[in-house]
């Protein structure tokens, strides 16, 4: 492909390994298993989704209340209900299969051990692209963002997961730490293909009339515009530490923002919570981005990682 | 379970007005709205063009004649409050239609319609399928005070019977509906070929569902929960059921009383 | 004082001594100097104020662009422009001290000499009342940020301090940390009277036009109602750990706001970015606590700290 | 440097017109605004009545009589966009007047005024103060095409001597009115009776600053910037002046050409 401006550019990325049509994918838990989406418009169209984090048993997840919006965002304690690995396989992905685009399998487990079983299921299970491990959840009590916010567990958790599939291996980082380089570092080291960030801000909302958290479990997650500052912060600062590719994600609504974490440094971004507020919000991306690579002469998206000009200070 | 198809419409406002205190009708012009959509089942409105606030709102579908659906609602909070200012040609954003409606497969002969303030949106299109199928309609129906009533003339108009409560006595009988209901079965012999369709705040409905229960009477209780998607993939808006948490903008909003938890502790605390 | 539901609740708060005539505060870097602000209202309505940063010497700050706006919040990077604390015992103190309201004096050093050596001239400049020790600014080169981040360093600071000063010490915490609780035992370790929480977090917004971000710097401080699921919770989880009175902050815009943060553990509220949006806004705060514990039965501003219930989970 | 008392105002939307593409004159009602407001000074305006957005955004007072104040403002994004939805009997709340504005101390017998694009806005109060103390005025306007040059009716009408350039040379002289403005002074003698006031982008400012320096002629220039609270109180606004960083909304936004640093690296790139 010759490297100069063309009239159509190039959206393609290939990221750990998997090569997407577009850099435009779903963020976990904000698109479930696909299917329900189906039903709005055609997913073929997405560069990849990324399932509802899938742990190795049904869970039933966190006691309602769960959700509540807050300024430019929203609080989630989900607590990963899910259907478990083997009703994933055996129920949704023969659906996901039939559709031209990338799948990527969020998972989470209890254990390193747990994760690791996980992982091994869907190497060998047909119709997964890639494998994205979620040690960042703030929803669940043992495990998930414990993994991700100590250096030493997530080194354990990616090693193990490494050795357990030949997938394409995407490490989520958690936002909830003082310096998210180290955990970059610590998952490239233990051989993670790509990382997306960023995973939910720990938050809480009050209900002061009835003198009680808005959220059943008191916390949860934040995301939505509101975070996306703080994504992108990260986002910039561990593509300067990482040769690996970011998935950008936090608070993307428009292609202007995903132009904004493509320039930040990442390689792809997910659409996460505006996927409520807009269903077709990550095809308008698609298309935007599109413009925005004609407006000012890139011919192929990888151009625009990174291709910030920080100034002088 | 069977699924309809999902629009995502921008609808042009044709009617917005006040029928009670801070309550309106809103009235929208949606071609493309599927007009396979049933009573019981919801859209999701943007209730703004900005972020704030960011989410969509859940209203049930209230009315669908033609090109024009309906949607009765009380201004809350700030979402409504904005969707009060809309003036006919103002264009909104809406997805739909949602979830799972009412059923009321025959045999069924009487319908027992509960419905607790706002909990009348869903019947008006509900009353229009029963009569259309030649089934005998009872409204029990309560709010706060006579002017939280909602509708009345219309279910007259429909020759629906009805019997009013209010918590002041303004009108009806002085309580709450789920007493005046309560009531009914020292008088009335329940039967297989009766229905009760249920809409009101959820320990309204959940009280309601444990009297049909004892009564061994169907019931369909439509439920309310916090929603981010209404599209079934946040997993946010879950009840408990006996199949485990449930999401009310998928597998309901309306649940039958059965398949609910109704213990107290699932009871949501308003 | 009679422990009952009285008609005129009282909302007068003691603060590592301080003593407020009601729980509502000035954030620092929010409110100038007072004076600015004194055009505007009567400023002896407020339980305190908080002066802009002060350091050693005058500091002439950032180069613009230093603010920008992000989903319901705002990036900033001022980087500490402030006259020094000469300038203003000098020029700025007189007009506070014919105020009768408590002034708190934000304080900022390159080294834990410099913060203490700053305590040490206020300590003999009538008119403050106390001190708030900024180790958590997002916004300069050295120190600053660097010192809320590291537990050790947070020690030393707060040590040095300490020693310096017979004033009230209140010492203001970064978010940008993965457990914030161990800052705050570390400053109550140390001698802290109070804490303060939470100042910005780092954040970053980019121009994709120009393909550079919004501020000079690159990086800046997330402030706004944006920051206050995060704000709440760190304000619930330091209350639960520490037996220091907090002053909590963070995207407070209305009593409703200022009451969540009582009930989450605070003992009063500072407003910050909301000044910007409708300077009236601290005095709507006091009238609207107060209404709030009329209408729930409170009768001194006390009692709602912490009265959160937390139900089973 | 004098300060006024500062006000938050809750006005009424008397008028809000378009007069040329994207760029509309507000008209507020403001009883209780200060009578006393200078030619230059701002006012910071919210632009909703949510958190989106969030900030005040800061306009130039355009006009100033009676009761009534004016804006000239052009659409550029959501806070822009919100005032032109504005219709007569909304209300805006606003603070003002806020800053520091244009100086006229006599004996000033001639003014050059410059004005970029919406930079014009200022100028019809100046033209009334500078006017009513029989000052000469040349006002030297560019902007991008014809259509943009706007109050050429209202300055013809108070008899100011116009020097228009266009882009595009739909209009005057083609190129840049800075361009028009240092050919003038081939042609005509400085005076220390003279004085520059200029307003537009921060490029063309500093250049007629430059310009004002170089022919010894005192010069104000009216500056922009990204301002969070317009009081003085967030030391976000500043720009670089011989004095250290100063705030655009206290000690500006009119600033003498003497004060600011204008070598390139001072300047905001746009
Ligand atoms: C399936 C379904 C159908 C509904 N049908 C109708 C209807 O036909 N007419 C009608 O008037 N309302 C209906 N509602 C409720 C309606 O969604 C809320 O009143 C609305 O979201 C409030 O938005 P707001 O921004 O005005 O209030 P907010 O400012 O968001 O909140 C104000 C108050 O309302 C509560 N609230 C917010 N969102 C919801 C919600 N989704 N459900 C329940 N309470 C909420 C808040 O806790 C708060 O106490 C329905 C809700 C659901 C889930
Ligand atoms: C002292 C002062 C006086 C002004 N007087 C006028 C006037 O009389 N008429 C008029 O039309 N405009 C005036 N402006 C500019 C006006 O404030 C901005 O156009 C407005 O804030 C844009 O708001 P928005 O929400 O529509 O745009 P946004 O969505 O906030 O931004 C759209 C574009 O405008 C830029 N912008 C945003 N805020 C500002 C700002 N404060 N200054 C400069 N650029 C900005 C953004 O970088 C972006 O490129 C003045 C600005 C200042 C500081
Ligand atoms: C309702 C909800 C559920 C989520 N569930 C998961 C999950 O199962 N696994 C995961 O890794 N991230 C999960 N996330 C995090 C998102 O994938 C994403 O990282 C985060 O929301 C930030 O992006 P956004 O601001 O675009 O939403 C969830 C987010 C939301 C809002
Ligand atoms: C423009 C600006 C300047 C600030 N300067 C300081 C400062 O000098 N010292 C400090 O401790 N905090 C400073 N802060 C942080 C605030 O005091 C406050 O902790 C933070 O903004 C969160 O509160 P808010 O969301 O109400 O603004 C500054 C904040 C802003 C927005
Ligand atoms: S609202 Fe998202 S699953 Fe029901
Ligand atoms: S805008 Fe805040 S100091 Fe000028």
């Amino acid at each position: 492909m010759v490297n100069q401006p063309s009239l159509m550019p190039d959206l393609s990325v290939e990221i750990a390994g998997i090569l997407m049509k577009n850099p435009v994918l779903t963020g976990s838990g904000t698109f479930g298993y696909g299917e329900e989406m189906s039903q709005i418009y055609d997913l073929s169209l997405l560069g990849a989704l990324t399932v509802k984090g899938l742990s190795l048993r049904p869970q039933s997840g966190n006691r309602p209340p769960r959700i509540c919006e807050t300024p430019a965002g929203m609080l989630n304690s989900i607590g990963l209900q899910n259907i478990g690995i083997e009703a994933f396989v055996r129920d949704k992905l023969p659906f996901l299969r039939r559709i031209d685009t990338r799948v990527i399998a969020n998972i989470y487990g209890h254990s390193a051990e747990e994760y690791a079983e996980v992982a091994n299921i869907l190497d060998s299970a047909n119709g997964v692209d890639g494998i994205e491990l979620n040690i960042s959840c703030p929803n669940v009590k043992k495990g998930g963002m414990a993994f991700g916010t100590d250096r030493a567990e997530t080194c354990r958790v990616v090693r193990h997961v490494r050795k357990a599939t030949r997938l394409p291996l995407i490490v989520k980082l958690s936002p909830n730490v003082t310096d998210i380089t180290e955990f970059a570092l610590a998952a490239e080291d233990e051989g993670a293909d790509a990382l997306s960030l960023i995973n939910t801000l720990l938050g809480m909302a009050i209900d002061i009339h009835e003198k009680r958290p808005r959220l059943s479990r008191g916390v949860g997650g934040l995301s939505g515009p509101a975070i996306r500052p703080v994504a992108l912060r990260m986002v910039y600062q561990v593509s300067q530490v990482t040769r690996l590719p970011v998935i950008g994600m936090g608070g993307v609504v428009c292609a202007e923002d995903a132009v904004a974490f493509l320039l930040a440094g990442a390689s792809a971004v997910s659409v996460g919570t505006a996927n409520f507020v807009d269903p077709l919000c990550p095809l308008e991306i698609v298309a935007g981005i599109e413009d925005y690579m004609k407006a000012h002469g890139f011919s192929r998206v990888q151009e625009l990682s990174g291709a910030l000009d920080m100034g002088e200070s | 379970m069977s699924f309809f198809p999902i629009r995502q419409v921008k609808a042009r406002v044709t009617g917005n007005h006040q029928v009670a205190e801070a309550t309106f009708r809103l009235v929208l012009s949606a071609k493309e709205f599927p007009a396979a959509a049933q009573p019981g089942q919801f859209i999701m409105l943007r209730t703004s063009t900005t972020e704030d606030p960011l989410l969509r709102r859940a209203f049930s579908l209230h009315d669908r004649k033609d090109d024009h659906l309906g949607i009765l609602y009380k201004v809350v909070g700030r979402g409504t409050d904005w969707m009060a200012r809309r003036r006919p040609g103002d264009v909104i954003d809406l997805i739909g239609p949602l979830g799972r409606g009412f059923s009321s497969a025959p045999p069924l002969r009487k319908a027992l319609l509960v419905a607790g303030g706002m909990g009348i949106a869903p019947f008006r299109l509900l009353v229009r399928s029963l009569q259309s199928e030649g089934v005998e309609i009872l409204l029990f129906y309560g709010a706060r005070t006579a002017g939280d009533l909602l509708e009345l003339e219309e279910m007259e108009a429909a020759s629906v019977s009805l019997l009013l409560a209010t918590e002041d006595g303004s009108r009806g009988e002085k309580g709450r509906v789920t007493e005046l209901f309560r009531e009914h079965f020292r008088k009335v012999e329940p039967s297989a070929s009766f229905k009760i369709f249920a809409c009101g705040p959820q320990a309204m409905l959940y009280e309601v569902a444990r009297i049909a229960l004892g009564q061994e009477i169907a019931c369909d209780v439509s439920l309310e929960s916090q929603m981010a998607c209404g599209l079934g993939t946040c997993m946010g808006c879950v009840i408990a059921t006996g199949s485990g948490y449930q999401r009310v903008c998928r597998e309901g909003p309306v649940f039958s009383a059965q398949s609910l938890l109704l213990d107290e502790s699932a009871v949501k605390h308003e």
